[in-house]
């Protein structure tokens, strides 16, 4: 909760910057307060003072081991983002508005950790997605950023809809939005869920499936990740997508709804096959690395479904840690290049071996990480997932997260074998290079992708 | 403890050569390999005085919520081949002194990587930490491969190589996972795995075989899961190839022999046959298309395929005699074919051609080089007091237990294998020279140490190879008893 | 003296060890003298250690546990018996009168060090093959005579042909070791023992042969392979003429007196577990009775000096085998023995004469060199007068003895030995009169360099033309002397000839006289009729150019296996490998691809179509969930 | 007026009908206001949803509900509103289809 | 079947109106005029609300809708200049694909609903007329609420700053 009041606190804060002139110093600021919020968030961990807060929120939100795992998570995740995100704060006039808008989503993704009630969880999802579709149209003369603010927009709000009718429906069959007071509902309930809630589910279900976007309601992602700024991508594919899939966890990975398993579980574990599969298959043929990335964290939301079905919470959390680290360093490393070179396509990593070593190691390491070989961090996350699924009877969503993990190897591979076999292109200018913050934050990530990788007992085991 | 040591040495010693530049880090990884080798032997001593010892001997909690061990343990096949390991990257690290590699440093840290890698996977007794090295050893190699292999192919060649094995990986991960949630406790453990794998119905175990038969047959690679290998054979650079063929295999066959049989003892006697069969089409397979290649470095490729099929097939006989001429012909075959591909490199860096019909006569202009080759490839042919004998002496004897009409067919790779490798002998060696030939350069210093040693190992191993079997008979009896008991 | 028996093999071994190793850095005559005196000091030990063997005698001279596996024990050791001993006389004795005669032959060679580390190896293979206590250690030495053979037959490398006719002899040796191989797995499977010592495999097999009837066949028939495979016997024959590529000594040590007869050695050996199995027997006296006149007939046609002698070779192999088959067992090593003193005799007679004639091998170009070469020419009459049978000589007694034994097993398979033997004659003395007798038909040149060979050649020549000679007194039958046949007792196989004295006499006598006749009609055409080989092919009729041709066996050998195999492998190569299975492999790949290809453009861009695809989704699993 | 004369299942089939008829207009209009309008009605469906609901469960928490819908929703719009209005700008049209560079 | 009353008179014609309002907002091609059936719609919807006895929702729907929501749209509708000339309109195939899967859809969700089995009436007894009132919500939203309500002052805010930031030309 602390963290919650942290971030508006700061969002409202960057605002006044505007006011009081202090826009100079509000990067360092917001470093500070993000920092802030990541400890305050993950002191919960030795601190056990979170359960007080349920009460005072009136069963709002709850701080559950869970919630404050994965708001760690994302508050680090975002942390570790406005390292490499300075440029996106370059223009004056704007700078202040973009951190406010960047706070409350993170706001907005915080609460989507932690909410107990169905108005949490809307008001969670719009506090994330309003900024965000002002984030995706930032570049305002550039038509691919208004075409991906444009689909985000309509699909969003076209999905909010969905969403809420779910609720509705959810709220007519139990008469409560509280989920402890649902969990009640529905574990007490002798004959099974009636058609109402059920039909409820659904709708509640194609609201967050397109959160997260999972097949099929994934065909806006790919566009919005492409056409956005690509720190806002960057965004996207790791705060946004950890938030998204919290929220989807809360509900469905946990055991509000585990006497509805036989129901929603399946639909859930054929949308995670299809997603791994279609993620991969579309990601094969790109040339563009911004949209292969996006195909890419489509997957990683299928993987992060089995995680959902499976009912491993912490699965998720693993996951969706190891994810965001590997896919923040690659979208980093594919933002130097694209600084560097103004253009994303693929030919414009050839060479980069040779051109920029440690960019190349470190883009390689997180591109390991995210085609799930050991020891990164990325291969525990999968194995994880394999673990869970066939521990609750899913070896089949195995073996298909199996043949997507290959598939995916290839347009991975297909990097690596750009930057270290392929030779530079004939106007490749200077090599390109991250400057201080950017090195730091390569560092952070490719030691975080190896020591968890190494050593997944730092994550498993921090028990709140 | 000593075992551990085994592993971190090439790993320190490989982040120390990332940081050097130019010709100190060959010095370094070869100091490296050759201290590793000297460690192994007293390895290898303390094992024959106490195999109990407790030094040799590794347990770690690692990933406490799964139950995952950093487990080392040695019995005699994985010390044999830890011994290999050893014993043959030195070599192959001087066999790559005489080419300029570009970025030298990643080149040898990226092999030293790899060999820390073979040996854990031989001494891993968890079956996670099995898996993790079993990984591990992909990557350096395959990076190896790509960044100083050659032909225009080798992208393509070297992901194909990739992810086929990791195709077959995954599968055994999947394997691996399914035994975990069988067996009696929670944990990793070698043992545990193979209650795990004894307790469960033929069915069951079917499943898990053929999975985890996949990762290894693609690895060896047996037919028809070995298309990937003579392209990435050929394409790699030299060190490469020796590495991939002289060790990396033996990971498939060890693989099988230690991790896949006891395991699902119930699936081998059902499936054994079918198995066997592959492994016998796999021998003479290849052989054939050894016969007709003409490049010189994939008909080696091809015969390197017939041989392993020979070995798998003696540990499907999973007799006394079977699996003790594979670990023996595991070791052989390792020595043979990187001398082999040392051949193979030594020729074509000199004429520039590794095309079977374009050279010819080079024991005119080079006998000592002809001597040596002779030598490797009666290694190869498993003539009598030469390595390859024993092991596949053994190798028959093992499959005719089987059945007798397998070890026929099997036993054809003695024939064929005449054919190919003596043809290849005709097209490289003798005839007259002719003008890609006749300027062939006398053998280098680093080339005649690599290639005396490994004559002489053929020799040794040949004439005495009494002390190995002797290490790794417990140990098979262990295994044999453990697969006849499950059944 | 028996325990230092590991001497005899050790000592070729070292002086390989010194001449390879050495190499051109060693005289010539140093490399003679190494080569040819540890030939001699083995031979010399085998002497000493002969004298110590008596009949029934079997020592086992271990020298260190060589492997085991289970219940496989094999140890490195030698065994010291009245067969080994003969056959080590006969390796050590005729290769040291070879080495001598190389030193000669071979003196002007660039490859003189080389040949002379070859012929050390083979003896010390040789010495392993006939001294291995185990089948295994036997086969080690099998095998390395193999190898020595490829090398020797390749001698001159640089000639492709020369190559082939090496590979050709390694590989159609290899397939009747691979038959070899397995006859020894099934032997160690049966019984759980490859040891010649006492109660190892071969009184385990008189134990439990009679139980394992067809086993004990099997076995049989896979040891015969590869007997066939070393000693040339149809269907594994045609690389013996082919390996007289290699220099002359070589066809004489390797390719006439020791190696090929490597097979009777090993059958001899293995006598127990023949008399297991009587449909083995007859398998090898009917392969080697064939073998015998089918060689033989080639022979009569072959011009080539070596080519002749080999298919002769190939012939009195083929009568070994007939008299294995039909339980002459003494006969065969008899006869092995005697064959090597005047097959020997006869390659280096006929070296000498491809010496004298400056390497022409073709005896159309020969002639009347009975004065330009006599001490060649006379031992060369001895030896042909030896293999024809003529009475007293060694060939005689050794030939008598096995026709005896086949008449008395069947006479179908003695009428088979008279035909050998009298195409024998006849071939041998075309041969002979073709070469010395008549005039001279080479060219101007070769007659000016007419020469008689150094007596490094000569000396060898006479000893064993002597040995030829006396050679068969070692087996002399009862019919000439009361308990005469020595042989016979010291190698005590026990297979006593039971026929009746006259019907013995009766057989010696129709032997002789058509072997007479024979000679006569070869002396009549190309002496007193002076006729000459057709120079041509096109002058013979339809069954002398398949005769001339060989049968053409190389050809359907070629056309059946090779060409086949070569054809079949290139086939799935092409297809079955480069398009099937790796074709899969990349199909998947290359689907995949197609897939996202195709799949891509679902990813429309338009937004419509993407609303249209959520409400799909949502329409079909409301369908699915909620119908 | 006494509410509980009309079936609950009246007004759940009128606000299903009355979300298709948003989710209709969405699928059928190309312009994006009018594709705006129509999510409002679909939110406006579930509104009186929630609040037929609030009625028949006797609890007010679905009408407080609908508030923060109408609140969000007018935050919504406010936002969709001036992304058109940006779009607009740069290509002097509401057309939702004529935007589609992104694709592939 | 109950007997017909003058309620389920209203509801039905209120729910028409609704419909066929929405209806057109959807068919018709002059976006001014979906707006001013939109609000005719929404009007619709606040009889309903009536109804259900939540005026003061039904006051507030009036007011945020209609009164402001609606402005807006109108206002940027005129602002654009948008009329039934430039109105964006799809091919033939298009609307019917439009048409065809609406449809389906609608068939799906009301299907659906309406084979979930009929929940049961509640107590009449038990029903409270005043939850609809001002106070009633007014204690239900600052008490229970009142965390969600601080948070949506946060996303006006957010929303506020975006429309401002995307809304005003760029300096440019």
């Amino acid at each position: 909760m602390k963290a919650i009041i942290v971030l508006s606190g700061l969002g409202v804060l960057a605002l006044l910057a505007e006011l009081f002139r202090f826009r100079k110093i509000l990067y360092p600021l917001v470093l500070i307060g993000l920092a802030g919020a990541a400890a305050t968030a993950i002191s919960y961990v030795w601190y056990d003072d979170a359960s007080q807060w349920t009460a005072l929120m009136k069963n709002m939100i709850s701080f559950d081991p869970f919630a404050i795992m994965m708001s760690s998570v994302i508050i680090i995740t975002a942390l570790l983002w406005l390292l490499s995100a300075q440029g996106y704060f370059k223009d004056e006039t704007t700078r202040t508005d973009h951190y406010a808008l960047m706070l409350f989503a993170l706001t907005g993704a915080v609460i989507l950790t932690c909410y107990s009630n169905m108005v949490m969880l809307f008001l969670g999802v719009e506090m994330l997605s309003i900024p965000l579709y002002v984030m995706a149209g930032s570049r305002k003369d550039n038509l691919a950023s208004n075409e991906a603010a444009l689909k985000y927009f309509l699909m969003g709000a076209f999905a909010t809809g969905f969403l809420l009718f779910g609720i509705a429906l959810i709220y007519g069959a139990t008469g409560t939005f509280d989920l402890g007071e649902l969990a009640t509902f529905v574990n007490s309930s002798k004959t099974g869920m009636g058609g109402i809630f059920h039909a409820g589910i659904v709708m509640l279900l194609v609201g967050l499936l397109f959160k997260i976007s999972a097949s099929p309601f994934h065909f806006w992602a790919p566009d919005v990740y492409q056409g956005a700024h690509t720190n806002v991508t960057a965004f996207m594919s790791t705060v946004v997508k950890t938030a998204a899939i919290s929220g989807f966890a809360r509900l469905f990975g946990s055991s509000i709804l585990i006497k509805d398993y036989e129901f929603w579980a399946p639909l859930l574990a054929c949308c995670a096959g299809l997603t791994i599969i279609v993620g991969n298959v579309m990601a094969v043929n790109q040339n563009n690395v911004k949209r292969l990335l996006a195909f890419s964290s489509i997957s990683h939301a299928g993987f992060l479904l089995i995680a959902v079905v499976t009912g491993s919470l912490k699965g998720v959390m693993f996951y969706a840690a190891a994810y965001s680290l590997a896919s923040l360093a690659a979208f980093v490393v594919l933002q130097i290049i694209q600084n560097h070179s103004g253009d994303d396509t693929i030919e414009r990593f050839n060479g980069l071996g040779k051109r920029s070593p440690l960019l190349a190691f470190t883009l390689t390491l997180a591109l390991l990480s995210l085609a799930g070989i050991p020891v990164t961090a990325g291969f525990f996350g999968k194995y994880y997932l394999f673990m869970q699924a066939f521990k609750t009877g899913h070896a089949w969503l195995a073996v298909i997260g199996i043949i997507g993990s290959l598939i995916g190897l290839y347009y991975y591979f297909r990097i690596i074998i750009a930057m270290y076999f392929r030779e530079a292109p004939a106007d490749a200018k200077s090599a390109p290079a991250a400057n201080d913050l950017q090195q730091l934050l390569l560092f952070i990530t490719a030691l975080g992708i190896i020591v968890i990788g190494i050593m997944p007992d730092l994550l498993l085991n921090l028990q709140p | 403890m000593i075992t551990a040591l085994l592993i971190g040495l090439p790993l320190l010693a490989g982040i120390l050569t990332l940081f050097v530049k130019g010709a100190g880090a060959k010095r370094i990884a070869l100091g490296a390999t050759v201290l590793e080798f000297l460690l192994s032997l007293v390895v290898f001593y303390m094992y024959r005085q106490n195999p109990d010892d407790s030094n040799l001997f590794m347990l770690t909690p690692w990933i406490t919520a799964f139950g995952i061990n950093f487990h080392l343990e040695l019995n005699g096949i994985a010390l044999l081949l830890v011994m290999l390991t050893t014993f043959l990257t030195p070599l192959i690290i001087l066999s790559s002194f005489g080419r300029e590699h570009k970025n030298p440093s990643l080149f040898y840290s990226l092999i030293l990587f790899m060999q820390m890698a073979l040996v854990g996977v031989f001494v891993a007794h968890d079956g996670f930490l099995f898996y993790i090295f079993w990984e591990l050893a992909l990557i350096p190699i395959w990076f190896i491969c790509l960044m100083w292999g050659e032909g225009k192919d080798v992208g393509k060649i070297t992901f194909k190589f990739f992810i086929y094995t990791l195709f077959g990986s995954l599968f055994m991960l999947a394997g691996l996972i399914y035994l975990y949630y069988h067996s009696p406790e929670n944990s990793w453990a070698w043992e545990n795995l193979v209650a795990g794998g004894q307790s469960l119905t033929v069915g069951q175990q079917s499943m898990v075989f053929w999975a985890m038969f996949l990762a290894f047959a693609i690895k060896m690679p047996i037919f028809p899961f070995h298309t990937w290998q003579p392209d990435t054979y050929v394409s790699a650079p030299t060190s490469g190839t020796m590495l991939l063929s002289g060790i990396m295999l033996k990971m498939g066959t060890f693989g099988l022999l230690f991790w896949l049989m006891p395991m699902t003892p119930k699936a081998v006697d059902k499936w054994g046959m079918v198995a066997m069969v592959l492994c016998v089409i796999s021998i003479v397979y290849a052989s054939c298309m050894a016969i007709v290649q003409k490049d010189f470095k994939r008909l080696i490729a091809y015969s390197s395929i017939a041989h392993v099929g020979l070995i798998a097939a003696g540990i499907f006989a999973f007799n006394v005699q079977g699996v003790e001429g594979a670990v023996m012909q595991m070791l052989s075959h390792g020595v043979n074919v990187v001398g082999l591909f040392l051949i193979v490199d030594i020729v074509s860096s000199r004429t520039g051609t590794r095309e079977l019909a374009s050279l010819g006569g080079i024991r005119n202009v080079n006998p000592q080089f002809a001597v040596l080759y002779l030598i490797v490839l009666l290694g190869a042919v498993a003539l009598p007091l030469t390595n390859g004998f024993v092991g596949e002496f053994l190798l028959i004897n093992g499959v005719y237990q089987y059945g007798a009409w397998m070890a026929a067919f099997a036993g054809l790779t003695i024939i064929l294998g005449a054919v190919y490798m003596l043809r290849s002998y005709q097209a490289v060696m003798l005839g007259n020279t002719n003008s890609i030939t006749n300027g062939f350069t006398a053998l280098q210093a680093h080339e005649k140490t690599v290639l005396f040693v490994i004559a002489a190992a053929i020799l040794i191993l040949g004439v005495y190879p009494k002390p190995l079997l002797d290490v790794a008979e417990p140990a098979v009896l262990d295994l044999i008893g453990s697969i006849k008991a499950g059944i | 003296m028996i325990q230092y028996a590991w001497l005899i093999p050790l000592l070729p071994l070292i002086g390989f060890t010194i001449i390879g190793f050495g190499g051109k850095k060693l005289s010539k005559s140093l490399i003679g003298l190494l080569g040819s005196g540890s030939v001699l000091a083995a031979f010399v030990m085998s002497v000493l250690i002969f004298t110590n063997v008596h009949e029934g005698d079997k020592y086992i001279v271990k020298v260190f546990d060589w492997f085991s596996a289970g219940s496989l024990h094999l140890d490195f050791s030698f065994i010291i018996d009245p067969l080994t001993c003969l056959f080590l006389l006969i390796i050590t004795g005729i290769g040291f009168l070879i080495h001598v005669y190389s030193t000669g032959y071979m003196h002007d060679d660039e490859g003189f060090h080389r040949f002379f580390a070859y012929l050390n190896l083979f003896i010390f293979f040789m010495l392993l093959l006939v001294m291995g206590s185990n089948y295994v250690l036997m086969f080690v030495g099998w095998e390395g005579v193999g190898l020595c053979s490829y090398l020797l037959i390749g001698f001159w490398f640089k000639n492709t042909a020369y190559n082939n006719a090496a590979k050709k002899a390694f590989i159609m040796n290899r397939i009747g070791d691979l038959g070899f191989l397995l006859g020894i797995i099934l032997l160690f499977v049966t019984v759980d023992s490859l040891s010649f010592a006492d109660g190892g495999v071969l009184d385990k097999v008189s134990a439990v042969g009679r139980s394992n009837h067809g086993t004990m066949e099997l076995a049989a028939l896979l040891l015969f392979i590869g007997a066939c495979g070393k000693s040339a016997q149809i269907p594994l024959f045609t690389w013996l003429p082919d390996a007289m590529a290699g220099p002359t000594p070589v066809s004489a040590l390797i390719h006439a007196a020791t190696m090929v007869t490597a097979g009777i050695y090993m059958i001899a050996r293995s006598q127990v577990v023949y008399t297991m199995a009587p449909m083995a027997m007859e398998t090898v006296a009917i392969v080697g009775a064939l073998t015998a006149i089918f060689a033989a007939t080639i022979g009569l046609f072959q011009n080539d000096i070596k080519k002749v002698l080999a298919y002769s070779t190939v012939s009195q192999l083929g009568l070994m085998f007939l008299a294995l088959g039909v339980g002459a067992t003494t006969g065969a090593v008899f006869h092995v023995t005697t064959h090597a003193f005047f097959k020997a005799l006869l390659f280096l007679g006929a070296g000498s004469v491809i010496h004298a004639m400056s390497g022409e091998q073709d005896i159309r170009r020969m002639g009347g060199l009975a004065k330009k070469i006599p001490i060649t020419h006379a031992t060369f009459l001895i030896g042909t007068l030896a293999i024809s049978g003529i009475p007293v000589l060694s060939g005689f007694f050794s030939k008598d003895e096995i026709l005896a034994h086949a008449y008395e097993h069947n006479p179908v398979y003695w009428i088979a030995g008279i035909i050998a033997s009298v195409m024998t004659a006849f071939y041998m003395f075309r041969l002979y009169f073709l070469t010395f007798k008549g005039k001279f038909r080479g060219t101007h040149e070769q007659e000016h360099h007419l020469h008689e060979s150094p007596k490094s050649m000569t000396i060898p020549l006479m000893v064993l033309a002597v040995l030829s000679v006396i050679g068969g007194f070692i087996g002399i039958p009862h019919l000439f002397a009361h308990d005469a046949h020595w042989l016979h007792h010291f190698l005590g196989f026990g297979d006593i000839l039971t026929l009746s004295t006259d019907t013995e006499w009766a057989l010696l006598v129709l032997t002789l006289f058509v072997v007479g006749v024979s000679i006569y009609a070869a002396y009549r055409a190309y002496v007193k009729e002076g006729r000459l080989p057709a120079e041509k092919e096109e002058q013979l009729n339809p069954v002398q150019r398949l005769i001339y041709n060989k049968y053409f066996v190389d050809e359907i050998y070629d056309t059946l296996i090779r060409k086949p195999l070569d054809w079949i492998s290139e086939k799935f190569y092409q297809i079955v490998e480069l398009q099937i299975i790796d074709g899969v492999v990349n199909g998947v790949g290359a689907g995949v691809k197609w897939v996202s290809s195709v799949g891509k453009y679902a990813q429309s861009g338009s937004v419509s179509f993407y609303v249209l695809a959520m409400v799909l989704g949502a329409i079909a699993i409301g369908l699915i969930k909620l119908w | 007026m006494s509410t509980q004369v009309i079936p609950i299942e009246w007004y759940i089939t009128l606000s299903a009908l009355l979300f298709s008829v948003g989710v209709l207009g969405v699928l059928f209009r190309r312009n994006a206001i009018v594709i705006l309008m129509s999510v409002e009605l679909m939110l406006n469906a579930v509104n009186l949803l929630l609040a037929a609901f609030s009625t028949y469960h006797n609890d007010p928490k679905a009408q407080v509900f609908v508030f923060f819908i109408m609140a969000v929703a007018a935050a919504e719009v406010a936002v969709g509103l001036a992304i058109l209005i940006m779009i607009y700008r740069n290509i002097r049209t509401t057309d939702v289809d004529f935007l589609n560079k992104l694709k592939w | 079947m109950q007997h017909l009353t003058l309620t389920h008179v209203l509801f039905l014609i209120l729910s028409a109106v609704a419909l066929l309002s929405g209806l057109m907002v959807v068919l018709n091609a002059n976006p001014i005029r979906n707006v001013l059936l939109l609000i005719v719609c929404f009007f619709a919807i606040a009889g309903h609300y009536v109804l259900l006895n939540a005026q003061f929702l039904a006051a507030v729907h009036i007011i945020v809708y209609a009164g402001a929501i609606m402005v807006l749209f109108l206002f940027v509708v005129m602002l654009l200049n948008l009329n039934k000339e430039t109105e964006p309109t799809r091919p033939a195939w298009e609307k019917i694909v439009a048409v065809i899967a609406g449809g389906i859809f609608c068939i799906t969700l009301v299907g659906a609903l309406r084979a979930a089995d009929t929940m049961p009436m509640p107590d009449a007894k038990g029903m409270d007329v005043n939850i609809g009132l001002v106070n009633r919500l007014g204690a239900t939203l600052f008490d229970e609420f009142l965390v969600p309500f601080e948070l949506s002052s946060a996303l006006f805010l957010a929303a506020m700053v975006g429309a401002v930031l995307l809304g005003k030309k760029s300096s440019k």
